[in-house]
């Protein structure tokens, strides 16, 4: 029977970041907990439709079996998946997906931690975080990620939700800051030209972490805080010790790739879910305590 | 005596003219007021120092560049456009002309390189069999006997040149001129020059001919212009003139009369080259050379003489063969243990291998020896200044001053400068490659000079020069390279410049 | 050391046009693109589908389009690293060109239009202000790549259904147009690059920019028509990608140039200028497009494949250099 | 269009060296620092603080330290473009060695130790090999950055607490190490390039490379020296990039290898090689640090800078050679 049978899965990853190392992680460990050998021909994007949607090819012509992907753009990468469906291949979106017509058309399934809820949850966080300490008028600098399309919603997750409960929030800087050095010093830059800044929310993780090191560095601890998303080691480090970060939000790299190929498994043996969505649990960590369970959980730092 | 060569022939038809050009570069006033013209058929001498503006007066021309002040009349029109117009301009009145920097494309053909930039085309579709055709035919006119398809690049310098007379001679010219077009060239090639100019103005083709070397000049113009600092200085019947007078005109004063040469050679053997080999130039080379010696070495175009110079120096590797120093074998030269031995090396072509342009005429020099000038590799101005000072007193080099980017000194300075950082070295054997190619009169006998001076001290000196009228002044002996071997020898005082033509020449 | 190596290319290396050396480049390539096909086949699954041969020829057509041009500007001396922004900002300009309901040809027409008319402001920088080109084009690689992503907010420009669009990115009995559009428009560099003045101007140009300015060639105004018509390549390698993705997209074609160029320079044509040919580029452009397809059949880490990419860049560089010494060497007995 | 012109750099434009139009270059470079001092402090709320004139300093320490050597190496007449990749590969083998355990002065000697290795493949393929540093230093890039994120997964390497790592990020009388390691290496480098027998034939090889071989210059090993002391720089970046993020990142120092040549070109030393002043490149680096720190006070879009640096990148290049030949015009009469 078909459970038997080695998979052959074509895995895109959609730029370098820590996180899709979970991804691997939980595809390969999501095939050992189905019993079955797995070849997996994996490729990254770099943020690139042009290269995704090369890369989808080749993964067609290599004869793969289903194809997940967490595609660039929503509506940039539809051509590609398009001709993968065609082909005849189960198309499985984690993390991020094409637009809700092309999706239903086109996609097996979507494993999926919502990015606005992402953001709405942080944003909640937050706005438990202002509420506590009677700040109701807080200054929020974002270091973003809105090169890619889900950071965009991140952010309106998070300000509608913390608009909501603390409505004198304001933002009053947006830069970008996804890696980790450049997070770092366009951190430390915001912290000059805004003195008063309460609060950093970084749009991923390494806007976080630098978030996070920007106040350390300049002497900020104690009167800037930061929120972010993307659990790391140093992350969770950083939440252990509670003095910087606050609140973090994750989707789990590994519980994603697991979901993402159990319903490629699925979509193979033509069971694919009903409802394409397929939610994934957003964490929120906003403890020290939270932050040790995590490390502890993860001691190999693959999110 | 002498006389304006215009007056003479009332019929003449001027082919071009200047008129109160003036051109200013950078801190030099290159042409100042300059009034000059040439006739049908006629084959004009252009004369001066380096520097004088010949080159200068030569772009006014060939509208490559605008004059400050004045007009330019090519066939009685005025020249008006600017930029690269101007010389497309010059060149559709049939301007022609042999610039002194190589102007060819190494990396195209033979054929491509003659017809550059006007390639003849079919419906804008270039056609090659014509191209090679005619090529062939206009290579053929100079004795130039190569595949029109060829690349430039394994060219040697002087089949380049005559590659690029060829050039000027395609098409309906109606003035050609040469700038220095034999600089490079030994007397038998060119006298293949000659021989197509002297016919390019029987058909009533204007000539004009830069060259420093006086005796060509005396054989195929009949008038030459001479220049200084940037004027006109006049015009002379060549016939009518001797060159003492013509060389005063040049210089502004007496020229310096040659040194004496005296000869004590010391017996100790420094340079023993045996049975050197490098295919397909050299087959089997065998020489000594003697401390304070000045050993010149003649021969045709393409002989191989550079191709030895530099197979002993280890620039480029030989087939067979020793090199011995002071008697000891010296194994596989390499360009650096050479250095070391005590050996100094001035190459052929200044310009791309002899001088760092933008740097000072301090630098250009001690960079043959950073370690009399510094300590701990930390230079010492002073030191530099003062190494510099000395190299420059002894050689005679006009200059400001020490840090003067050495692009800037006239070609006879340069060269002094490139021979001078040897002495800065103080390399004991010297292998000069045509010192004095394109250098004027005066430098020339200044380089004369340096060269038996430090002879007499005790050097030794290797002297390659294609202008064997000047082996007589210099050298303590002669060898003539022919054939991939060294034929013949000639001693001081019995170095005759037609033996030693003669020698170069046998069998061809 | 020898007197070669202290120069900046072994000239003295090649000595006849079309001759043993020039062809020895181009034999090892052959011999490169052999050698990956007969390893691909064997280890990677699906290697040699019609399929996936085709995808080759399509992701060939990507570099190769912008390296027909790139190779007549490296011959002529010059560097343009502009060419993945310019590709992006091209594939937005049309989608607004689109949604503002600009008949398609005419919006495919503007789209070049405005390709060449961008690029050619680094064309008059270098030519007329001695701006050096990479210079230049890094100046338009940041700003055309900020202008896109800043007009577009890194989201993609959807253009909705298009006859002639999607009809550009329909096989024609299998092939895909790109790839058809890419092998005309090499058969066009190739002649103008052997068989036109304009072609062996770029040649003069790049071996002696001197000597072709004192021939009455126009330097100045080739150097602009040179990254014009690179530009439009670029349009056109736009247009594709607009094709290809349905939509504009200012995040597209990262790091293009750096393909561009390295397919190039493996083609053997020379980073000195005055050296170069269009069949070695076209080699260049396969080897390195077999290698990328390849790498992802195999299963690669895909962080390890750029290190492989890294490696054969080098090393097809290298034996391409020493084929060519190797070559003179033996020519010379 | 005259012939200087159709030359590639106006060469005759300098005629003394330390003269009139070499001090024209850094004069227009301190005018364009002081008018954006002025503009940035009038506009950009916080530009002004103490605070934020270290953080300019300490971002320039990360183009500059990479900036000196490469100043050398375009003088040379060679190019770099692997300093990114470099700079965030050795942060994580610094990482790694110190997560192994080896003493943190050892790790540093072994980190710089590595980072000159490295580059001096690329050294040694340029000087003996004939391969085209641009060539050579692209595929160093691509399979750096690929083996450090291969080797990471992209994950920072943690590296715990270390005092000495943490020292480095600490500011002594509130200017960050940082800054003091860049001022004293520039020291280092501005003399040792006027005042060192090295130097002087950096500047011999880059004006012309046959001469400065025949003169007995040892231009290959020069050549190597020169990548070596690049990767030691790059080295040098990594650990003070270590120590500002507490983590050794693959993924850092993207695009690095662009504001460092930017930098370089912009202090006025000519692409083509024999000319340039650390100096310029001081100021070079100070105009692009400003430019970055200004815009993100002001809250400009990150992506409408990417458009400003290109613009400002071309400007300053293009009136650096209008100074020049301007100076040059003028010192005619
Ligand atoms: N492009 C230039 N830029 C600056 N100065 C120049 C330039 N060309 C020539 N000069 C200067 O103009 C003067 C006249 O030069 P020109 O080349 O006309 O002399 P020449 O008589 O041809 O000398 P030679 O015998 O050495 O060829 C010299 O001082 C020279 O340095
Ligand atoms: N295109 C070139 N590139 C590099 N070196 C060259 C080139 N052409 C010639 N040479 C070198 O210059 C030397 C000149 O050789 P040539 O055939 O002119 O012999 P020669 O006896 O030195 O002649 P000449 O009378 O010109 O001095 C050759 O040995 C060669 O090494
Ligand atoms: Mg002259
Ligand atoms: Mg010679």
């Amino acid at each position: 029977s078909a459970q038997y049978k080695d998979l052959k899965v074509g895995a895109i990853y959609m730029d370098a970041q820590g996180f899709y190392a979970g991804v691997r992680k939980g595809i390969q460990a999501g095939a050992t907990d189905a019993g079955r050998k797995l070849e997996i021909i994996e490729t990254n994007a770099q943020g690139d439709v042009s290269k995704e949607s090369s890369f989808i090819d080749s993964l067609i012509s290599a004869g793969v079996q289903a194809i997940i992907v967490s595609p660039v753009s929503a509506d940039g990468s539809y051509r590609a998946i398009q001709r993968a469906h065609d082909a005849g291949i189960p198309v499985v979106c984690y993390n991020t997906c094409l637009g809700e017509k092309d999706m239903k058309e086109f996609v097996s399934a979507y494993a999926v931690g919502d990015p606005f809820d992402f953001g709405f949850k942080l944003g909640n966080a937050a706005a438990e975080y202002f509420l506590a300490e009677k700040k109701d008028a807080p200054k929020i600098g974002v270091l973003n990620c809105e090169f890619v399309e889900v950071c965009v919603i991140r952010r309106k997750g998070f300000e509608e939700a913390l608009k909501a409960k603390v409505p004198g929030a304001q933002i009053v800087a947006n830069q970008e800051g996804a890696t980790l050095d450049k997070a770092v010093s366009v951190a430390s830059t915001m912290l000059s030209s805004h003195p008063d800044l309460d609060a950093f929310f970084g749009e991923a993780g390494g806007a976080t972490l630098g978030a996070a090191r920007a106040v350390k560095s300049q002497g900020r601890v104690g009167k800037t805080v930061v929120f972010g998303g993307d659990m790391t080691t140093e992350i969770a480090q950083e939440l252990v010790d509670f003095t910087v970060i606050k609140a973090v939000v994750d989707i789990s790299g590994q519980g994603l790739g697991k979901l993402a190929l159990a319903q490629a498994i699925k979509s193979i043996d033509g069971q694919a879910p009903a409802d394409i969505k397929v939610p994934y649990e957003i964490d929120l960590y906003n403890t020290a305590e939270s932050g040790k369970a995590w490390l502890e959980a993860h001691s190999d730092g693959i999110p | 005596m002498m006389n304006t060569a215009a007056s003479q022939s009332p019929e003449r038809t001027i082919i071009a003219s200047i008129d109160g050009c003036t051109k200013r570069y950078p801190g030099v006033l290159a042409l100042d007021n300059a009034s000059f013209d040439v006739a049908a058929g006629e084959v004009r001498a252009l004369l001066g120092k380096n520097g004088a503006g010949k080159s200068t007066l030569i772009r006014m021309l060939t509208g490559a560049e605008v004059p400050d002040t004045g007009t330019v009349r090519i066939g009685g029109e005025e020249l008006t456009q600017s930029g690269s117009a101007r010389a497309q301009e010059a060149f559709s009145k049939g301007v022609r002309v042999v610039y002194q920097e190589l102007s060819l494309v190494p990396g195209m053909t033979l054929a491509e390189n003659l017809f550059l930039g006007r390639w003849p085309r079919k419906a804008g579709i270039l056609s090659y069999a014509e191209m090679e055709t005619q090529a062939q035919e206009a290579m053929a006119r100079l004795g130039l006997d190569l595949p029109p398809s060829r690349l430039v690049t394994g060219l040697s310098p002087a089949e380049r040149q005559l590659l690029e007379i060829a050039r000027v001679l395609l098409g309906k010219p109606r003035l050609v001129i040469l700038d220095e077009p034999t600089s490079s060239l030994a007397a038998a090639e060119a006298e293949k020059v000659m021989t197509a100019v002297k016919r390019v103005a029987s058909e009533g083709i204007a000539v004009i001919y830069v060259s420093h070397r006086m005796n060509e000049i005396r054989r195929i113009s009949q008038s030459a212009t001479v220049m200084r600092d940037g004027r006109i200085i006049d015009t002379v019947d060549v016939a009518g003139a001797d060159t003492r007078e013509i060389v005063r005109l040049m210089l502004g004063s007496e020229a310096a009369q040659a040194a004496k040469l005296e000869t004590k050679t010391r017996e100790s053997v420094v340079l023993e080259v045996a049975q050197l080999a490098l295919a397909p130039k050299l087959s089997s080379i065998s020489f000594k050379l003697r401390q304070g010696e000045v050993l010149g070495i003649a021969g045709l175009l393409g002989s191989g003489r550079t191709e030895l110079l530099q197979a002993i120096m280890g620039v480029t590797s030989f087939d067979r063969g020793t090199v011995s120093v002071d008697g000891k074998p010296v194994g596989r030269p390499n360009y650096r243990r050479m250095l070391d031995a005590g050996f100094g090396y001035t190459p052929e072509s200044r310009k791309e291998e002899g001088i760092v342009p933008l740097l000072g005429v301090d630098e250009n020099t001690v960079s043959t020896n950073f370690f009399t000038v510094s300590s701990y590799g930390v230079l010492s101005a002073r030191r530099m200044a003062d190494a510099t000072r000395r190299v420059i007193q002894r050689l005679h080099v006009k200059t400001a001053e020490t840090d003067t980017p050495i692009g800037t000194l006239s070609g006879g300075n340069q060269q002094k400068v490139v021979i001078g950082r040897w002495v800065h070295a103080n390399s004991r054997i010297l292998l000069l490659d045509e010192p004095t190619r394109g250098v004027d009169v005066e430098a020339k006998a200044q380089i004369y000079a340096i060269i038996r001076q430090l002879a007499a001290e005790g050097r030794s000196i290797i002297f390659v020069s294609s202008e064997i009228e000047e082996l007589p002044l210099v050298c303590d002996r002669v060898v003539v390279l022919r054939e991939g071997t060294l034929k013949e020898e000639f001693t001081s005082p019995d170095i005759d410049q037609d033996a030693v033509m003669a020698a170069c020449i046998v069998g061809h | 050391m020898s007197m070669e190596q202290a120069a900046k290319t072994p000239a003295s290396a090649q000595r006849r046009r079309g001759g043993f050396t020039q062809h020895m480049n181009e034999i090892s390539l052959f011999v490169a693109i052999a050698v990956l096909y007969i390893v691909f086949t064997a280890t990677a699954g699906g290697f040699m589908t019609f399929n996936n041969q085709i995808n080759i020829l399509r992701d060939a057509a990507t570099i190769g389009i912008a390296a027909w041009a790139a190779t007549l500007i490296i011959i002529s001396g010059e560097i343009d690293v502009s060419v993945g922004p310019m590709v992006a900002f091209i594939s937005v300009a049309l989608a607004y060109l689109l949604q503002w309901g600009v008949p398609t040809p005419i919006a495919f027409v503007f789209a070049i239009a405005i390709g060449a008319a961008l690029a050619s402001i680094a064309g008059i920088l270098r030519a007329y202000f001695d701006v050096p080109s990479f210079v230049a084009t890094l100046g338009l690689w940041s700003a055309l790549r900020g202008t896109a992503l800043f007009v577009t907010d890194a989201l993609p420009v959807s253009i909705g259904r298009n006859d002639i669009v999607d009809m550009l990115d329909r096989p024609v009995l299998g092939v895909p147009p790109a790839a058809i559009i890419m092998l005309a428009l090499f058969a066009v560099f190739a002649f103008v690059s052997r068989k036109t003045a304009f072609g062996r101007s770029v040649f003069a140009i790049g071996g002696n920019p001197h000597a072709a300015f004192l021939s009455g060639i126009n330097v100045s105004r080739i150097r602009v028509a040179l990254f014009a018509i690179a530009g439009a390549m670029a349009a056109v390698s736009g247009i594709l990608l607009l094709s290809r993705l349905g939509s504009g997209n200012a995040t597209a074609a990262s790091g293009l140039e750096f393909d561009v160029i390295a397919a190039v320079v493996v083609g053997g044509t020379a980073l000195s200028g005055g050296r170069g040919s269009m069949l070695g580029t076209l080699l260049g452009v396969l080897v390195i497009t077999l290698i990328g397809n390849g790498l992802v059949l195999l299963g690669i880490n895909p962080f390890f494949q750029q290190v492989v990419r890294g490696l054969i860049i080098v090393i097809a560089v290298l034996a391409n250099i020493q084929a060519i010494k190797r070559g003179a060497a033996r020519n010379k007995g």
